[in-house]
């Protein structure tokens, strides 16, 4: 058996689904080092597209690796690198956010951002019509927050629902704490929060309660954060329901990936994981206690 | 033997009592005030003020703090990550606490203390590598900033810490609870910013961090041992960093490596607002307060109005901050004229 | 001074003033002054500390504004440009206070703002060249490359009087340059100066120094509280005449009598084969109650023999006891407690906060004395400035100015005050009348005799050879950083010293070291 | 009036003709080769050492504008935003330019041409704030920081700007194409670098920015125009920002909000591990480039090797930044030392 060399490059785990990301990442490099002796995995983190990019280069030119497994920052910037990995001879596997130029890689596994926005947009319409009000919570200026934006916005349209304003909470429970907080002396009638983030969602129910709001609205966050599904196995009236995007996802990519040496057949193809919603009777099938996130 | 009479008073310039240097960041905070009401009457409510204050707490204690680093010539960039990882290892003992003898008002008293020695420790070491390995502040700080949000990010495993529930649930009023209508963060601002007066200002400490700041030279030859003094700022800051997190932790009983970003570059522009000078030699606790109110306000207003796009609230802060220091350096500029015209 | 080629009083004036007034804010400094300057002429100004002799020439040189009055240079009426780009048109000045940038080299601070270039690029290795020549004309050894922060007060003194008249000057204005220079370095500035007075250049001249002020110059001007008070051809004058235009009366006795001290006075300081950067082999005792004199030409080392002692100096051998027990002083707070104080001839980079108001100034050496409860006692500090100001003749017109807008002999008289508040039993006091006027040395010498008097020990370490004369019961010469001899009684005259100094002659009578 | 602060610990140790302030940063960079090359073989591999150039110039170039700016006493936090902006703003222009005219080498011209008025525009702007309008550079260039970041989320509309792909191609080898072996990026770092290197060391300028940061007063009564040389400096460091941003677009063909963040840190870091004093006063261009080089090697080397915890990179990134420091001041006492005992 040949040794194979197989790099992951994601980003730094400098927020809540970042963090589960990085965790999930390494449960899966141990468990596939352990199962396969001629798997060398190669975990390397990045703070800014330009990093990862940087990152790549390295994985080609020193690691020379065999596969390469990415979780692109952001997708335009980092074709070329790709690209030079695949020129390379790298076995390609793209997480999360697609390339624009499809032809690069040999295995995609998507997340759905526009699901999200989607899936969440069908939960508030099934509680709120016409004439209520929601505050939204946005994450940081980026195409994965400006996908869920927009497709929420389009979610609910002609259903009346009033979004009295929405604000960037940055994927952070401070920021998300604080907003809300803003929200609670602006708007004396908030009938529901899109939250679209677990993080900023766990901010959001600090404030409420300080508040002593509870009782006026619910909150929908999204992900898949631990606490956040406990709280729903848990019959919470707050946060009623999560809208999934689990970060466990690199590790689907990973095993796929490592198929693709140890199967007999070359993997290729798409795998795109859907935002389905988290409710009390599901719930505990999405439930990782180890799980940092 | 003279025949001038010589002059023997020599008091500090004031025009009315009042000193100009706080006055202009003064003017800027009651020019935003005015702004925030006219774009939304909610702005002077009750609780929005209490709301504001409340928050402006973290990063003005720790740019009280700040104002003394500062002022002794030094910079600490490390405050936001070092208030992340004492928020973490406080979370971390608690917890431990809780699981090994139970959740008591014991616990949250080991959770600060432990919070106390970190501050401390932290502050000592960026001043020892400052003053003994005379590495630049702002290296050592860069460098420190760096570990101790890599250990947070280790020790919260790329997650996030949380504390256990039941310790929570005694510590939660420290956060939220008020002692005459006063939030206790506020109550904790306001001691930590007059015992930061009173040190700065009416302390043999106080004026050798100035004099340092001003002309380390100088202070060495007037018997002041800089290097302890230097490193007793650091050890303030962290002390101050400390008693930040203190009031931080029971807000959302949790830390991660989120926590605390670029609070370093917001406390020290409190500390720059508010009149004291970068190259040191000049401290206004005061005006660091001030300033850090100011700081607090601007994204307090900006969540309160929705007429400009929310991708330019960053443009709109970056205008405001340098307007305000205008407004501080131009109405001083306006008082001296004033003053040689009398 | 007669050997001087007075100018023609016929060739008309270069650089004048007309009815100058100055106020800083509100506060009134120069009334009307006249003033003028012919090419080849050497005009001194006189004055009290604060009489205004800085704000004027700061007036001619384009520095400041007047409040009102004209300037005319060269037959006509000018505004002369700020920021001294006067020094284009010909005008240089060396300030008062020294001005050199503390990270720059030797020759880049000589040719700074107008740098020899071709094309775009420096001509370094000219520059260098052209420096050294400078300093060579000046008797100095300095590096062309050694950065201004490792150089001695008197080296960067020296190094601004060669930034001067390196230029191509009309009038050059000096204000004390010889403040802190020995009497050698002082011959050679003045052999520049004639030089220079020789080929056309005027060259305004400010001084304490009565008898330099003989020697150099063709007119003086006095001032007195900002006026004018007149303006007289030298030889017309005497010392004495000088002094008593300028303080309003007369003054005699300079140096109060000297009262030996008992022989069997208790030796408080003593110094064995001490060694630290610089220096090696210092030894040396100090009795209760005696004034002794430290003289040497500029680098002899006579200031780190005091930076050694009171710790602000590594000591790299050598033993040194204060009051019969050993004293290693770490650092200065702990010779300051033992007793034992040191004021820096350097008031600008190590005397003074600059940005600062008196009272933290001259409290900061002793502010545990101020302390109540923990706290600082705005009165007690308050206190002590009235009584140093009383006490020193500290004048400042505008009492809330900072110390750096202070007249220089005025910070000086501040500095004295700050070392003297620490009530020392031992006090080092390098230049201690750095940049004072004749009247208030008077006094400061009747300070020091005083407390020598009281039981004090003082050690006065002097580039002005009359002072260590006229005030030292013994003088110790260095030369190169170790003793040259021990001077005692009627051997301490001038010329002596200068032998010692020199490396005429030697060694001495090593019994005396330790009498 | 400003204070002139005596340096102690800088006299220009020389040692065997070697300055030694720039010799630190040298055996700093040089012990980080051995350790890279003693974790892995191939870090020495020729294509990870032209990796490793090329990725150094982004930093390397903006870092020899800011030695122009510390070095005459000033500091800009805004290189990169500016830097997002100037790429956003490239990436518009150029994109607008295909649409209407069809892609050629005339695009990427207009696009460079671009590039470059808007550095020298944006430090005009935080020049001309700093001198004219006596704001703090610090407060300044924060404010700057956030309108620069604001304005290319806004024209980004929250995402990425993509470069239209005709131009792309045109543009392209710009970053990837190499001469004589060497990537073009490398050779116009190593052009500003020795640019730079000669305005400092050889022009009048150069000695300008060291007198206005050693002492500014000094530099005003030597008829230097000292505003106009802090202004001339943020300039230079405008068009350093716009150099790097030239060859960091055909890197990745796009510009978002997430571009250049903590990019004024690294450059501010290079500066200072390089022998620049942050008070101003003392400018080394070599040394900078040292520190570009060293700051990329760091994060080059983390990639090597995984012993460590991915979560724990920036600790050892701030570890090695503070030991480099020391390791070249204490070359320097080392050296001087050496000097004493001769
Ligand atoms: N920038 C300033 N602001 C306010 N007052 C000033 C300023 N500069 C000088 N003064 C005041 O002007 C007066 C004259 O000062 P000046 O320096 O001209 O005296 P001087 O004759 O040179 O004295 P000395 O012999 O001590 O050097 C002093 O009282 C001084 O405090
Ligand atoms: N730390 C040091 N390291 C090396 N040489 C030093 C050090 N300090 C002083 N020197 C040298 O020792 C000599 C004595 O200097 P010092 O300043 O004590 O002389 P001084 O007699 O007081 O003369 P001046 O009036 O010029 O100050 C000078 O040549 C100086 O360069
Ligand atoms: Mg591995
Ligand atoms: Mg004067």
């Amino acid at each position: 058996q040949d040794q194979v060399k197989i790099g992951v490059s994601i980003p730094a785990a400098t927020h809540g689904w970042a963090g589960g990301l990085n965790w999930h990442a390494q449960e899966a490099e141990k468990r596939l080092e352990a199962l396969h002796s001629n798997i060398d995995i190669i975990l390397v983190t990045a703070d800014s597209p330009a990093d990862q990019a940087g990152d790549i280069e390295d994985l080609i030119s020193v690691q020379q690796i065999d596969a390469l497994v990415v979780l692109p920052f952001e997708s335009d910037p980092l074709v070329e690198p790709v690209r030079q990995a695949k020129a390379a001879g790298a076995f390609i596997t793209v997480v999360d956010r697609g390339l624009p130029d499809t032809s690069i890689q040999d295995v995609y596994v998507a997340g759905n951002n526009t699901a999200m926005g989607e899936v969440s947009a069908e939960y508030f319409k099934t509680r709120l019509g016409e004439g209520d009000n929601i505050v939204i919570l946005r994450g940081i200026p980026t195409v994965i927050d400006t996908e869920r934006f927009d497709a929420f916005m389009a979610g609910i349209e002609g259903s009346g629902i009033n979004v009295l304003d929405n604000q960037f909470a940055n994927w952070n429970r401070d920021d998300g704490f604080e907003v809300m907080q803003d929200f609670l002396s602006r708007f004396p009638d908030i009938d529901g929060v899109w939250a679209q983030d677990d993080d900023i969602a766990m901010g959001v129910v600090e404030a409420v309660r300080q508040a002593g709001r509870e009782g006026e609205m619910f909150i929908v966050g999204g992900a898949g954060m631990k606490d956040v599904i406990k709280g729903i196995m848990d019959g919470d009236e707050l946060i009623p329901v999560d809208v999934l995007y689990p970060p466990a996802m690199i590790a689907t990519a990973m095993d796929v990936t490592v198929a693709n040496f140890t199967s007999n057949g070359p993997v290729q193809g798409e795998y795109i994981l859907g935002a389905p919603l988290v409710t009390p009777d599901n719930a505990a099938q999405f439930y990782f206690p180890d799980s940092p996130f | 033997m003279s025949v001038s009479v010589p002059e023997t008073t020599s008091r500090p310039a004031r025009a009315f009592g009042i000193d100009l240097k706080t006055a202009g960041p003064l003017l800027a905070l009651v020019l935003l005030v005015i702004l925030g009401y006219s774009l939304n009457p909610a702005f002077l409510n009750e609780g929005n003020i209490t709301n504001l204050l409340t928050r402006s707490a973290f990063i003005g204690i720790i740019a009280v703090g700040g104002t003394f680093v500062i002022t002794a010539g030094g910079i600490d960039l490390s405050v936001g990550s070092m208030a992340a990882f004492i928020a973490g290892m406080m979370i971390i003992v608690m917890n431990w606490a809780v699981g090994s003898m139970g959740a008591s008002v014991w616990t949250v008293l080991l959770g600060v203390g432990c919070s106390v020695i970190l501050g401390i420790g932290a502050g000592f070491i960026n001043g020892f590598l400052t003053t003994k390995a005379k590495i630049e502040a702002f290296i050592v700080t860069l460098g420190t900033m760096g570990i101790y949000r890599s250990l947070i990010t280790y020790f919260a495993d790329g997650g996030t810490l949380s504390l256990n529930n039941a310790a929570r649930e005694i510590y939660r009023p420290v956060y939220y609870d008020s002692f005459l209508r006063i939030p206790y963060p506020v109550w904790v601002f306001i001691i930590v910013a007059i015992i930061g007066w009173v040190v700065m200002n009416r302390t043999a400490f106080g004026r050798y961090c100035m004099a340092i700041g001003s002309n380390e030279q100088v202070a060495r030859y007037s018997a002041i041992k800089v290097d302890r003094v230097r490193t007793v700022t650091y050890i303030l800051q962290g002390l101050c960093v400390s008693l930040a997190t203190i009031i931080y932790v029971p807000r959302l009983g949790s830390a991660s490596s989120a926590t605390g970003v670029l609070w370093e570059l917001e406390a020290i522009a409190a500390v720059i607002i508010g009149g004291t000078m970068l190259k040191g030699g000049y401290g206004r606790i005061g005006g660091t307060v001030i300033g850090a109110l100011i700081l607090t306000a601007i994204g307090n207003i900006l969540n309160l109005t929705d007429i400009i796009s929310n991708y330019l609230n960053g443009a709109v802060q970056g205008v405001i901050i340098v307007a305000a220091v205008y407004l501080q350096r131009g109405s001083l500029r306006a008082g001296r004229r004033a003053k040689k015209a009398e | 001074m007669d050997t001087k080629d007075a100018p023609d009083a016929d060739v008309p004036p270069i650089l004048s003033a007309h009815r100058i007034s100055k106020s800083f804010g509100e506060i009134p400094v120069l009334f009307s002054i006249d003033f003028d300057v012919r090419p080849g002429e050497v005009h001194a100004i006189i004055g009290e500390n604060g009489a205004g002799k800085s704000t004027l020439i700061k007036i001619l040189s384009g520095i400041e504004q007047p409040t009102s009055g004209s300037i005319t240079y060269d037959g006509r009426t000018v505004v002369l440009p700020p920021n001294g780009e006067a020094a284009s048109m010909g005008i240089v000045v060396i300030h008062q206070e020294l001005l050199l940038a503390e990270h720059l080299s030797v020759s880049d601070s000589i040719f700074l703002g107008r740098e020899l270039r071709s094309g775009p690029f420096l001509r370094l290795a000219e520059m260098r060249r052209q420096t050294r020549a400078i300093l060579d004309l000046l008797h100095v050894d300095i590096d062309p490359d050694a950065r201004i922060n490792t150089l001695s007060v008197a080296d960067k003194q020296m190094v601004e009087i060669a930034k001067a008249i390196s230029r191509d000057a009309r009038v050059i204005i000096m204000d004390e340059p010889t403040s802190v220079l020995s009497v050698a370095e002082t011959q050679t500035l003045f052999e520049q100066i004639r030089r220079l007075t020789a080929k056309g250049v005027a060259v305004i001249f400010i001084s304490h120094k009565l008898d330099e002020i003989m020697e150099l110059a063709d007119r003086v001007t006095v001032l007195r509280d900002g006026q004018l008070i007149a303006t007289v051809g030298t030889e017309n004058l005497t010392p004495d005449s000088i002094a008593q235009m300028m303080v309003g009366r007369e003054l005699s006795n300079l140096y109060p009598p000297k009262h030996e001290p008992d022989v069997d006075a208790e030796v408080v300081l003593s110094v064995r084969d001490l060694a630290a950067p610089g220096i090696s082999g210092i030894s040396f005792d100090l009795r209760r109650g005696e004034i002794l004199g430290f003289a040497g030409l500029i680098g002899s080392g006579r200031t780190a023999v005091a930076e050694a002692i009171v710790g602000l100096a590594r000591k790299s051998g050598g033993t040194v006891a204060a009051f019969g027990a050993p004293a290693d002083f770490p650092d200065v707070s702990q010779s300051v407690r033992a007793g034992l104080a040191y004021m820096t001839k350097d008031r600008k980079g190590r005397g003074l906060l600059l940005n600062m108001g008196l009272q933290p100034n001259l409290t900061l050496l002793t502010l545990r004395k101020h302390l109540r409860l923990g706290f600082l006692d705005g009165g007690s500090e308050e206190k002590a400035l009235e009584r140093a100001v009383r006490r020193f003749d500290i004048r400042a017109r505008d009492p809330s100015v900072r110390v750096g807008q202070l007249s220089g002999g005025n910070q000086q008289k501040l500095m004295l005050g700050k070392t003297m508040e620490s009530d020392p039993e031992i006090v080092i006091m390098d230049e201690p009348t750095r940049g004072i006027d004749v009247g208030t040395k008077q006094q400061i010498y009747h300070i020091i005799a005083a407390l020598a008097a009281e039981g004090k020990s003082i050690i006065v370490i002097s580039s002005e050879m009359q002072e260590v004369i006229g005030l030292s019961h013994r003088v110790v010469v260095m030369r190169q950083g170790r003793m040259a001899g021990v001077l005692e009684g009627a051997e301490i005259t001038e010329a002596e010293i200068m032998r010692y100094a020199a490396g005429i002659k030697q060694g001495g009578e090593n019994e005396r070291l330790s009498a």
